[in-house]
């Protein structure tokens, strides 16, 4: 090779010191032996070079960036020749900081794909390509049964654990390791059972229309019916109903808990003739699990009162 | 020698013209992408390395207008053509970021390459055998690909002007 | 195997007959060795079977369907056993016909993704998984440099050839091969250079702000610029304007050819005060191509008549 760079190290803390030297070989550089060797730090020449002729005949220059606060760089080797900067060598130069500990890792199980989808805040900006690694065992105490590795995708905070890695009903161990060139930082422990950390989907909530057998709803009453979220049938579950009267900063009302399934519930206790908003949320119950978001609005509007 | 107005088909240049601005595009893509990126943006600072990678340089002596003499040049023209492909193709594993650019501009020199080659068997004009690719330099770091690039492409550059002004030469109705 | 149905072919033509026989061996049929096999053809039952005792002792019936119409049906051999009947053997069955020839191949060359986009028409339904496959040679004499083979996805009817495998400015040979289990059939050989089968995208048309330099339009005249679409700015083209008063009924106006590019083109002979759309195309000219669509429409508005 013609010039080549070697480095202490190509990706430096933020603000710590950088060495690097440059040997030049005597059959390119053409000017003679005491050929001066310049140093560029992307455009700008950079001073301090110290240089010395090897035993063999080679010029070697060292430097050193004493804070180098740039998270990127080229560090290049030059030479002076026919009145014109050539470089012969380039190296990139990176700086930045170790990964910081991964911090609310949280796990949700999605009854769709059947996966658990973990997530994680990573911390400050490392400047540096950092992976995440979602590492997870099948029990809580030893690491016997490792799952094999999620990792994130680029830039990513989340990765999904497929279903024929989970035992299900089983408490499994999980953790996010991140890792770049400055080092690892791994995330506290999680402990849980996959069906434990199910989200809910809302469940259907509907009026029960006239065309219904059922009698038409009383003044102040409604007349309702709701189904869960298909997946979720096989999970008994608890509800809950609020209602808003639709006048100005009403509050909510909540009547539960609810059973998981009615063809018919009729609401009472309301203001007749009064448009009203309702939703319903449902969740695993009396086993563990994560409230479902609410259902979106119903709209309906109580009867008008008889005059008596 | 063949008379060089009358023997070339108006399509066949027409198609040369046309094959030469799209390379002239791809390169001029390539030489941005490796200034952005790597801020190699000047072949002048690269000259030396160049001398000790042993990257040629092809003539395209035969071409000018005045002594135009048509078989040289399409042969020039082919040879040259043959080489940078080689050229390119000896810059592979450049990076993730410029391959993309670096296989479309050498797959597009490859037809002209053919383009020319097909037009020389046409006129009768060419040698029995394909050429071979002689040696090519080897690029023993990220650095000297990269640096490869930026000559190489400039020197693709600067061939393309000279075959561009020979082509609409001989295209002039 | 307690059961086993053989057949001559488990994919016939449409109508055809189909012949099946199955065996029964001996520690299967608990029944005794008179015991009766029965056909079932989805789920109706087949007479018709003719069942003989084997020498090794097995029985064996053979069944004939004669005119089998089905696309698809499921022939099962059965056994009475304690009153019920018992599946121990069932295939599929599957009609349909041999590919018809696929007809009006044609192909567009897209600059944007520099692939080759063939597509053809199947020809009627066959009733059975038919796969459709594009060939090309590098050349249309001789089969010489194959490119290798465009499977079609299933139920499409394009395919695309990658950059990689085009000799660009070469003429090459492709037609496309349809194949079945009945049969297979190919197209006639288009033989086409990619390039002249390039689809252009529609250029772009301004008109020129009153803040650019030129004199405002004229009455009845207005000002435009336009260019082609970028990925083809090495071809040499031809374009064609287009401009229609928005006045009910009122026809297209052709101006053209219009070179590829100009910075300021003043189009007149317009009535004043009107309001115009205006549109463009491009073809690449004078190599062959295909004209692009025409450009979205310019909505302008002619200046106001000076009183003399």
């Amino acid at each position: 090779e013609c010039g080549h760079i070697s480095l202490s190290t190509p990706i430096v803390r933020l603000g710590d010191s950088v060495t690097a030297s440059c040997v030049i070989n005597q059959n390119c550089s053409r000017l003679g032996l005491d050929a001066q060797i310049l140093w560029k730090l992307g455009p700008e020449l950079q001073p301090g070079g110290r240089q010395q002729r090897l035993p063999d005949g080679t010029q070697e220059s060292t430097i050193t960036l004493p804070h180098f606060n740039h998270t990127q760089a080229f560090l290049s080797c030059c030479l002076n020749w026919s009145n014109s900067l050539q470089i012969l060598d380039q190296v990139e130069l990176r700086a930045g900081y170790p990964p910081a500990i991964p911090h609310n890792l949280s796990c949700l199980m999605n009854l769709t794909t059947y996966s658990l989808t973990c997530q994680w805040e990573p911390g400050p900006e490392t400047h540096l390509p950092t992976s995440f690694t979602l590492k997870s065992f099948q029990s809580c105490q030893n690491q016997k049964d490792p799952i094999p590795d999620c990792v994130a995708e680029d830039g990513q905070s989340h990765c999904s654990i497929l279903r024929k890695h989970l035992i299900l009903y089983q408490n499994m161990g999980i953790w996010v390791q991140a890792e770049n060139a400055l080092g690892t930082s791994t995330s506290p422990q999680l402990c849980l059972d996959p069906m434990d950390v199910v989200k809910l989907e809302p469940p259907m909530l509907w009026t029960v229309g006239p065309s219904h057998a059922a009698a038409p709803a009383q003044p102040g009453c409604l007349l309702l019916h709701w189904e869960p979220w298909k997946p979720s049938l096989h999970m008994s579950q608890k509800c809950e109903l609020r209602h808003q009267p639709q006048l100005g900063g009403a509050n909510w009302t909540l009547e539960g808990p609810l059973p998981t399934k009615t063809l018919q519930y009729e609401l009472c206790g309301l203001l007749p003739a009064t448009a009203y908003t309702l939703q319903m949320r449902c969740i695993r119950w009396p086993l563990p699990g994560h409230w479902s978001n609410w259902s979106p609005s119903l709209k309906l509007r109580t009867a008008e009162q008889v005059p008596i | 020698p063949l008379d060089p107005a009358s023997s070339l088909p108006q399509s066949f240049l027409l198609k040369c013209l046309e094959q030469v601005r799209k390379i002239q595009s791809d390169g001029a893509a390539l030489q941005e992408k490796l200034c952005a990126t790597y801020k190699l943006c000047h072949p002048e600072e690269l000259v030396l390395l160049g001398h000790f990678l042993g990257i040629p340089r092809t003539p395209l002596s035969s071409c000018p207008s005045q002594a135009l003499q048509l078989t040289g040049c399409l042969s020039q023209l082919h040879s040259g053509l043959f080489l940078y492909q080689g050229l390119l193709q000896a810059l592979a594993g450049i990076s993730p970021e410029l391959a993309p650019t670096v296989d479309m501009l050498q797959l597009d020199v490859a037809d002209f390459a053919t383009t020319v080659w097909q037009q020389m068997e046409d006129l009768g004009v060419a040698p029995a055998l394909q050429p071979s690719q002689g040696a090519m330099p080897t690029f023993t770091s990220a650095f000297q690909r990269r640096a490869g690039g930026v000559l190489v492409t400039s020197h693709l550059q600067s061939f393309l002007k000279l075959a561009y002004r020979m082509l609409r030469y001989l295209a002039q109705p």
